[in-house]
């Protein structure tokens, strides 16, 4: 029987649609990214999505469901493109597949696949992936030694040796490096005038990596595709945090800016924490869940161990989130101003 | 040595008999917890869980010494709002789920014997000596403990069908793959 | 007063008995299918261990200390918890019968909550005084209670979710536990500074 | 005991009441000391020990005990039993005490410990009591010994990293090649979660299977959530 | 069950369980002070042993004939040393002379906390050995300091400071390569080395600051 | 002007009104079979007042109102009644209700009618004659008129809303009503002021009706005396504006909690229909037999139809000769209304609306993919709630989740199914939900009463036992002549005395008795058994109907509230 049900009618609106959105939102930045370091990157794209889509269909046969419709839905490709854009670039091929493969058969499969994670799959890959791997995880080729495609291939393939000149720092952990070594007798302005390193707000041309993802992520808002809520908090919560902490201390805390636009601070604010499916859904559990994951984001980069929070600050808040949900229920229809 | 057993008898008779005057002076009867239980077994009476009824059952689950799954009159659902309420985990049922019924007595053989009135634990059944017995359907909980004892056999069980005002939405979709993998 | 701020945050996020120390697991697992139960045993597990931090150490200092007698640490701390815990239940189910619905059913259980005797052991083990000592263990509890009600709140949620059969129930509560646990290890070297 | 008796023991300390995949206690050593296999193994021996005569113990001493203090007396017995084995430990493998901290004074509260106590001991004979503590800890031990070697193989390539600490002359086992850069996941809490997560699906696994093959007729899932 | 009977008075209980408790932690803790006595020399020896086998690791048995364990001296909280508490020195004597110096000191900036040392002198200050004893820095990454970690078994990272005098050599070239000193150091984790040689240059500074008192063949107290 | 306000949520879906508005309302051809369900409202069920066989008159009451809370049905036109039994009735079950099927014989012979000047009246009888008349809410939840219009008494009446929104699409049956009869509308809710007393009524119309909004506007003026305090406001086009809680948020500002009734709140809702219908009763003593019906969808003459009540649907749409790829009929709008399981169900007061369906007017639903939690369905949610959480606790049969989520004040409006991107038939998992919800609330009710039943049983037994222990003892003692009874036998069977009689005596009669019984049922049972049931005779029917007639009362004396579960004969056997 055709079981057919109200309403009869319904939008032209379908989960792919979402996902190719936010695909398709993503590519400005990729473009700056290769822009900036080589085609590297594709290669980890390519990587990444082939292994997704490849564990999605070897979890759905498992699992029974139906291949055809799950398979195109784009969610994993998401899941993928933005594991490759949080890994370093050279990293070893097998290392973003551990993260791919972590993403969607544990993170995601296990709680039933699509929709039902209660964790960000891409964050638990890129934490994951720092936890076991610190040291490969934490070398990133610095944006002046541009080698050529063949030599980066030969790298993540490893067709050839690791050498140091390959393996720089992100600005963020340079600079706390830097700070830490430098034991408060030298001052971030000193630091980031000292080297190549830093370019006018933040990295040396990673600022353009940043904005183009803000620029993909403002589509993205104006599409009606993420709301503004998350976004902003996150970035109101770093820049709140890092802009007190300068004003404290301009010499050991560098600007909101900076914070802004380095690391995954961009990448997380539109396309991280604005995920839907392991984030808040109310408009204030949202703000919150922004917030939060924004001032972690910046405790972790500054105070904690690892260059960059926005992985576990969002992993964090992940945990938080079904009480967060419960707590800010907005009154319905009828109860506003009633307990 | 000796310093340690003194100290340690020390404590000993210290604790000990804080605990053996608390536990005259804060003694408490009764146990909510039964309460609880009972107010999810069905009430059928049926004694189909080993027990003689659903208090008794209700009271041996909470002294941990019956298993949850023994109500068949609870079905599956029963189990399931025990194991939330006592934090244990769902088995499965211990018997077959069975349709929901009701006796019906067959007025042309009754003969008014009144041994299914005393058998019925609900008061169900309506009647007396020498005359016909009916049975109120709206209270009869289905246990089926007035079949034996009727010595005409005149109680037959009737499924309880569904009507335009009993009738209920259907879970909407049925993921057949899903399904298959559960079995 | 920072010191004793990097203590309640070490104990609480940093360190955290149930995610990072991997202490009280059972009760981690048994009581948090539901927030409201998960709370009732947090509650009730924060009470007993700052009392259980403070009579040991009282224990520890002035009765075992002074007589050379560490060797006995393990007895007389666990046995006073026991007793704490059944007076505790006995005192609170007769005066307030409110309270016992809410923590009685988890006040036995707490005699078996490793963490109950852990916390006292480590404070040993890292020679805290009497007001960290305390701080400690109700940091440890706090942490404890906070992990708890969210990984229920976690578990109500992947109840409803599609999880392969096998993996129903208590499986993925474990793979569950072992990603907040992941997430945890975020908070690594925010208390470097104590 | 009759044989019959010993068989049921057995079947359910080591597999039908495995402490650590089906009653879920116990789970603080399970997942704190088995970075290894030597340390799980070492760990379920001392409790084997510690279960093995406190069941015994408290099975003779049943009838002594009053009701109201039942609780504290089976910790402090427990408790006693576990200080001497920590005193042993100490005195005799002290690396691989220094390595278990204190899981081994936490064994007290290991809720098995107390739990096959209450359960089991206070209501069953001395000799059968004892047997129950054996197999209970047989249970334990296997689990602790396959979950620490599944971490060590995992995080390191390794199995038996360690026994030099209870057989000096002995030496590890580098299983994968040398250059496998390890997995470091699985050697932390994270990983132990997760393993332990994935051998309880196993188990589940074996039991959905073995019903089915037993009755053609496939059980309910563990949890009735979810659609029919 | 003995529902029926009448519930005894509650002192009347208190006794009987103040009794019969008193009675099982008096046989158990016999029984357990028993074992701590029969045990504890086999313990005081084992960790004894423990001690001496992490220090023959910094220092040979062959440089001394003492009994260094007994020969100790307590060493006041030092900032040189990264110590907050008092500590112990072992010293190690041949024929009755100095030979060599054990302490303890601790590199308070690891990447992710204290890094502890055990560290051997030789009388005239050189370093005889190193090793860390408690870190928490990242496993993989900034362990290598901790020989069983290092990848490299032939010559362990730590090995380097053997045999050095850092009186006699230049600061500047005290530190890692990288930052122009004689060093090595694993790429990317370079914030370990640079705590942990920094530690060893300042402990040895400052035993040959208070080289008069850590030597001084009486037992006494230094500075 | 009026200040209009907001509600949240709502969606705006392409209205296809058009095509139905092109004619005028047309008078359905009499049927020759009317099937008349006697449950047609919400409440109690009308108890039949016809036989078979009986000869009825047009407006004829055939089913009176049980209760308070019910409403009276009658006969759409004159003919014979042929069977009073169970159809299958317009409900998504498909299930049969008790119907009164009546042949026409073509004369449409009215009843004599009994026009009223309510206002000379008392209002309860005004309320009666409401009732007695079928005047239920023919807005869709064919709620007894009457019985919203008793004001609350705590609370003044501020505003009385009269609803002609109608802002599901294709339908048309309220427009076109108030095009063309805007008066007797206008005249209808005048009769609801004055039973209200409101301080205003305000008429909501949709602003893409401009047509509707001038009739009534006309209507209004040209009344103007009587109906000062009436004031008809075009409101903004957006589903639901015509839910009674939106229309009356958009008039009045005021938001009425699912837990409250809006009279609670000083205001009440009724549809421009029921206005209509009321007037119609009132004025001119015609009782609710007939209301208008759009056809439309895939049809070739989609238009608005006055049909009888009763009317079998598939007469009905012949009348719009269907194309020949329609392969489903909607009653209802496409948002909430459902899909008909037989075209043999009749026209109901509910029936606002028929469309022919096919493939390319409403696709097949696309498969449901699992929730994103997206939100957007929270977003248009006209009661703010998040459907997806409460998705999510009914999939999962998690139902006092659902609860907590609010599920009840739910009111199915579909714009949630309508934007979500998963495709999921949230509406569906809601009702099925709340269907179980209220299964088990019957269920645990029944069991609560078992269980009460059973104590006292228990109890009875216990006090029995006593006193046929004391009873026993008694004689035992007088058999022994002992000259003194003890004080406490006496004191605990003071009254047993006089059937002082000996207990095994009576024990041995009652078991030959049985033995006897047992013997005349075996031979009884014996002579019935081999019979089969469907050849009874009359006369074994007549006597299974007395047999029937006898268990009713005994039945009504006792049962309390589930008469539903009482079988029914047939499948007795
Ligand atoms: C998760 C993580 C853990 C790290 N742990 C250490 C560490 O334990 N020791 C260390 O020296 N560097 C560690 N680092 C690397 C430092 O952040 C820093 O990049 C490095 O020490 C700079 O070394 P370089 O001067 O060789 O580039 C870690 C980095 C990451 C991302
Ligand atoms: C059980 C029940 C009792 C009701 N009682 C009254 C009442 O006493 N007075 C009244 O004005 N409306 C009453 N209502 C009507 C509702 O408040 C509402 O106006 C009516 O159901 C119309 O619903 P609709 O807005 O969905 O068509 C009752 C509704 C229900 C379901
Ligand atoms: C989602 C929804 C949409 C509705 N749309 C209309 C409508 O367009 N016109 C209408 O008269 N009633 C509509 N109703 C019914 C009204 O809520 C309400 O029942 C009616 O206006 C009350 O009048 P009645 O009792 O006279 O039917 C709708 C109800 C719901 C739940
Ligand atoms: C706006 C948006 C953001 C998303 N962000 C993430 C993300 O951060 N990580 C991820 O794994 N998937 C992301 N996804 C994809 C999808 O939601 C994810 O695969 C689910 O978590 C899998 O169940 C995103 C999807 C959308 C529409
Ligand atoms: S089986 Fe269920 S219904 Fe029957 S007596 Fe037992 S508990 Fe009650
Ligand atoms: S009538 Fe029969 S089946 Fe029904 S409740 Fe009574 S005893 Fe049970
Ligand atoms: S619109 Fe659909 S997918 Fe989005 S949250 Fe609602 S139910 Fe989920
Ligand atoms: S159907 Fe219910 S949940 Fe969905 S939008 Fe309408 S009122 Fe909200
Ligand atoms: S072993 Fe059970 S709580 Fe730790």
């Amino acid at each position: 029987m055709n079981f057919s049900t109200p309403p009869y009618l319904a939008q032209n609106v379908s989960v792919q649609r979402v996902m190719l959105q936010v695909l398709a939102a993503l590519l400005p930045g990729i473009a700056a990214y290769v822009w900036l370091l080589g085609p590297a990157v594709l290669v980890q794209l390519v990587v990444a999505s082939a292994c997704a889509l490849a564990a999605e269909a070897a979890m759905l046969r498992l699992l029974g469901k139906p291949l055809a419709l799950y398979l195109g839905d784009g969610s994993a490709l998401v899941t993928a493109w933005l594991i490759a854009l949080a890994f370093p670039p050279l990293a070893p091929w097998w290392l973003i597949v551990v993260g791919v493969l972590f993403a969607i058969v544990i993170a995601k499969h296990l709680y039933g696949g699509l929709g039902q994670n209660p964790f960000n799959p891409a964050m638990i890959a890129f934490a994951v992936a720092i936890v076991s791997f610190p040291a490969l995880m934490s070398q990133w080729p610095p944006v002046d030694t541009n080698a050529g495609f063949v030599d980066q291939l030969a790298l993540i393939f490893g067709l050839a040796p690791r050498i140091d000149a390959m393996s720089g720092a992100t600005p963020l952990d340079a600079l706390k490096t830097a700070l830490k070594l430098g034991e408060g007798s030298v001052s971030v302005a000193k630091i980031v005038a000292d080297t190549s390193t830093y370019g006018q707000l933040a990295g040396r041309g990673w600022e353009w990596v940043a904005a183009a993802y803000l620029l993909g992520g403002l589509w993205l808002w104006q599409r009606k595709v993420i709301s503004a809520h998350a976004p902003f908090a996150f970035i109101g919560g770093i820049a709140l945090f890092a802009g007190a902490l300068w004003l404290w201390n301009p010499a050991q805390f560098a600007n909101p800016l900076f914070h802004l636009f380095s690391g995954g601070t961009m990448l997380g604010a539109f396309f991280i924490v604005t995920d839907p499916v392991s984030g808040c859904t109310t408009p204030k559990g949202k703000l919150i869940f922004g917030f939060a994951a924004g001032v972690l984001a910046y405790l972790i980069r500054v105070f904690g161990g690892y260059p960059d929070g926005v992985a576990f600050a969002v992993l964090l808040l992940n945990i938080c989130v079904p009480l967060i949900d419960l707590y800010t229920q907005p009154p319905i229809f009828g109860m506003k101003g009633k307990p | 040595m000796l310093t340690a057993i003194l100290i340690m008898a020390l404590g000993a008779i210290v604790l000990g008999s804080a605990l053996g005057y608390a536990s005259i002076k804060f003694k408490v009867e009764g146990n909510p917890l039964v309460e609880k239980i009972e107010a999810i077994l069905p009430q059928t009476q049926c004694g189909q869980c080993g027990y003689p009824g659903c208090k008794p059952y209700a009271e041996a689950i909470a002294e941990g010494e019956a298993e949850i799954n023994l109500c068949p009159p609870g079905g599956q659902e029963g189990v399931r709002k025990l194991a939330d309420l006592l934090g244990r985990e769902v088995k499965p049922l211990d018997a077959e789920e069975k349709p929901k019924q009701v006796a019906i007595i067959d007025e042309q053989t009754c003969i008014g014997c009144t041994l299914c009135i005393q058998a019925c634990p609900v008061d169900a059944i309506v009647g007396a000596a020498k005359q016909m017995h009916t049975i109120v359907g709206a209270l009869c909980t289905g246990c089926e403990l007035c079949l034996p004892p009727c010595p005409v056999e005149c109680i037959s069980m009737a499924r309880i069908t569904e009507n335009i005002d009993s009738w209920k939405w259907k879970y909407p979709v049925i993921e057949i793959k899903q399904l298959k993998r559960v079995a | 007063m920072t010191h004793y701020l990097f203590i309640i945050v070490g104990a609480v996020l940093v360190n955290n008995v149930v995610l990072v120390r991997i202490l009280g697991l059972c009760p981690f697992m048994g009581v948090s299918k539901k927030v409201e139960t998960a709370f009732g045993m947090g509650s009730a597990t924060t009470f007993v261990l700052t009392v259980a931090t403070g009579a040991s150490y009282v224990i520890d200092h002035f009765l075992l200390m002074p007589f050379g007698l560490e060797y006995l640490r393990t007895l007389s701390f666990i046995v006073t918890i026991a007793a704490i815990v059944q007076l505790t239940e006995m005192v609170i189910q007769k005066t307030s019968p409110v309270l016992h619905q809410v923590l009685g059913i988890y006040l036995p259980l707490i005699t078996t909550n490793c963490a109950v005797l852990g916390v006292p052991l480590l404070n040993v083990a890292n020679q805290y005084n009497f007001v960290e000592s305390l701080l400690f263990g109700a940091g440890s509890a706090i942490g404890f209670s906070l992990v708890l009600v969210l990984f229920a709140g976690i578990r109500e949620r992947v109840e409803g979710a599609d999880v392969p059969v096998h993996f129903r129930g208590v499986a993925i509560a474990m793979v569950t536990a072992g990603l907040m646990s992941l997430a945890f290890m975020g908070f690594a070297g925010l208390d470097k500074y104590q | 005991m009759t044989r019959e008796e010993f068989r049921q023991i057995a079947a359910n300390g080591v597999w039908r009441q495995n402490t650590s995949i089906v009653q879920i206690l116990g789970l603080c050593p399970l997942l704190a000391v088995t970075t290894n296999l030597v340390n799980g193994a070492m760990l379920s021996l001392a409790t084997i020990l510690v279960m093995a005569i406190s069941g015994a113990a408290v099975a003779s001493l049943r009838y002594l005990i009053p009701h109201e203090i039942r609780i504290p007396v089976f910790i402090l017995i427990v408790a006693a039993l576990v200080t001497v084995v920590d005193l042993l430990f100490n005195a005799n493998l002290h690396q691989l005490y220094l390595v278990l901290g204190i899981f081994i004074p936490l064994i007290v509260t290991n809720c098995i410990v107390l739990a096959r106590v209450e359960a089991y001991a206070n209501k069953n004979p001395p000799l059968q009591s004892a047997a129950d503590g054996i197999f209970m800890g047989v249970g334990m031990l296997w689990t602790l010994s396959l979950l620490g070697g599944l971490r060590e193989l995992i995080g390191r390539g390794t199995l038996f990293s360690g026994i030099d600490m209870v057989f000096p002359g002995l030496h590890p086992l580098q299983i994968l090649p040398a250059d496998y850069p390890g997995l470091l996941l699985a050697m932390l809490p994270p990983g132990a979660f997760i393993l332990l997560g994935c051998l309880i699906a196993w188990k589940n696994w074996i039991e959905s299977r073995a019903a089915a093959r037993s009755r053609r007729r496939p059980p309910e899932p563990a949890t009735a959530a979810g659609c029919h | 069950m003995s529902t029926q009977a009448k519930p005894p008075s509650a002192m009347k209980m208190a006794v009987r369980t103040a009794v019969i408790l008193f009675l099982f932690v008096v046989a158990f803790t016999g029984l357990l002070s028993a074992a701590y006595l029969w045990t504890l020399p086999t313990i005081e020896a084992a960790a004894a042993g423990e001690k001496m086998k992490l220090i023959d690791e910094v220092l040979p048995r062959v440089g001394y004939d003492n009994d260094l364990l007994k020969d100790t001296v307590q060493l006041q909280p030092a900032a040189a040393l990264g110590q907050n508490e008092t500590s112990i020195a072992y010293r190690a004597r041949k024929n009755g002379e100095p030979a060599a110096l054990v302490l303890e000191a601790v590199a308070p900036d690891g990447y992710a906390g204290k890094i502890r040392l055990l560290i051997a002198f030789a009388a005239d200050g050189a370093v005889l050995g190193v090793r860390v004893t408690q870190h928490k820095e990242t496993p993989g990454l900034g362990d290598y300091v901790e020989p069983q970690k290092d990848k490299n078994k032939e010559h362990p990272w730590i090995t380097q400071f053997d045999g050095l005098n850092p009186g006699r050599i230049d600061a500047r070239e005290w530190k890692v390569k990288k930052d122009g000193g004689r060093f090595d150091s694993v790429a990317g984790a370079t914030v370990t080395p640079r705590a942990v040689i920094k530690a060893v240059r300042k402990a040895a500074l400052y035993v040959e600051e208070n080289r008069q008192q850590l030597f001084a063949p009486a037992r006494g107290e230094a500075k | 002007m009026l200040q209009l306000f907001k509600f949240k949520g709502g969606v705006k879906p392409d209205t296809h009104k058009a095509p139905s508005l092109q004619q005028p309302i047309g008078r359905a051809p009499l049927p020759p079979r009317l099937i008349v369900p006697l449950h047609q409202s919400i409440g109690g069920i009308p108890n039949p007042l016809v036989e078979v066989g009986e000869y009825v008159l047009k407006g004829q009451c055939i089913g009176s109102a049980d209760q308070w809370l019910s409403s009276a049905v009658h006969a759409p036109s004159s003919g014979t009644v042929v069977a009073v039994e169970e159809r299958v009735a317009a409900h998504p079950s498909g299930l049969p209700t008790l119907s009164v099927v009546i042949e026409t014989d073509g004369r449409d012979q009215w009843i004599e009618r009994s026009p009223v000047d309510y206002q000379r009246l008392a209002p309860e009888r005004v309320r009666e004659i409401l009732r007695d008349s079928g005047v239920v809410g023919l807005g869709g939840a064919v709620f007894p008129s009457h019985a919203k219009l008793a004001a609350a008494k705590s609370v003044a009446m501020d505003e009385l809303v009269i609803n002609g929104a109608e802002c599901e699409p294709f339908m048309t049956c309220d427009d076109m009503l108030m095009r063309e009869r805007a008066e007797e509308i206008v005249r209808g809710a005048g009769i609801f002021r004055d039973l209200l007393k409101p301080k205003r009524v305000l008429i909501g119309i949709e602003d893409n009706k401009p047509e509707a909004v001038a009739a009534m506007s006309a209507a209004v003026r040209e009344l103007e005396a009587d109906y000062a305090e009436f004031e008809v406001i075009a409101v903004p086009t957006r589903y639901p504006a015509g839910g009674a809680k939106q229309l009356i948020r958009v008039l009045t500002g005021k938001e009425v909690p699912a837990s409250r009734r809006s009279p609670e709140m000083g205001v009440q809702c009724f549809n421009v229909a029921t206005a209509y219908t009321a007037w119609r009763a009132i004025a001119h003593g015609e009782p609710v037999i007939s209301r208008i019906v759009t056809l439309t969808g895939n049809v070739d003459a989609p238009r608005n139809w006055e049909a009888l009540i009763g009317t079998p649907i598939r007469d009905f749409v012949a009348l719009g000769t269907p194309q020949a790829d329609t392969n489903s009929y909607l009653m209802g709008g496409p948002m909430m209304g459902f899909e008909l399981p037989s075209l043999e169900a009749p026209l109901v007061k509910a029936s606002n609306c028929i469309i022919a369906g096919s493939k390319t007017l409403f696709p097949p639903a696309l498969p449901e993919m699992p929730c994103i939690r997206c939100g957007a369905c929270a977003q248009v949610c006209p009661h703010e709630l998040a459907p997806f959480e409460m998705y999510w606790f009914a999939r999962a049969r998690n139902f006092g989740k659902t609860q907590e989520y609010k599920i009840f004040d739910c009111i199915e409006c579909g714009c949630c199914s309508y934007v979500c991107p998963s495709h999921i038939p949230l509406v569906q998992y809601f009702r099925f939900a709340k269907s179980e919800i209220w299964s088990r609330e019957r269920e645990k009710n029944k069991a609560d009463a078992a269980k009460a039943r059973f104590e006292s049983r228990n109890e009875r037994e216990e006090r029995d036992k006593a006193e046929k222990a004391a009873r026993l003892a008694k004689a035992a003692a007088a058999k022994k002549a002992a000259p003194v009874v003890s004080e406490s036998t006496a004191s605990a069977a003071p009254a047993a005395a006089a059937a002082v009689d000996s207990a095994s005596e009576a024990q041995a009669a009652k078991q030959a008795a049985i033995a006897a019984a047992i013997e005349r049922a075996r031979v009884q049972r014996e002579a019935v058994q081999p019979k089969n049931t469907d050849a009874l005779t009359i006369a074994q029917r007549k006597e299974i109907e007395q047999i029937e007639a006898r268990r009713a009362p005994l039945q009504g004396a006792t049962s309390s509230t589930d008469t539903a579960s009482q079988p029914s004969p047939k499948e007795e056997q």
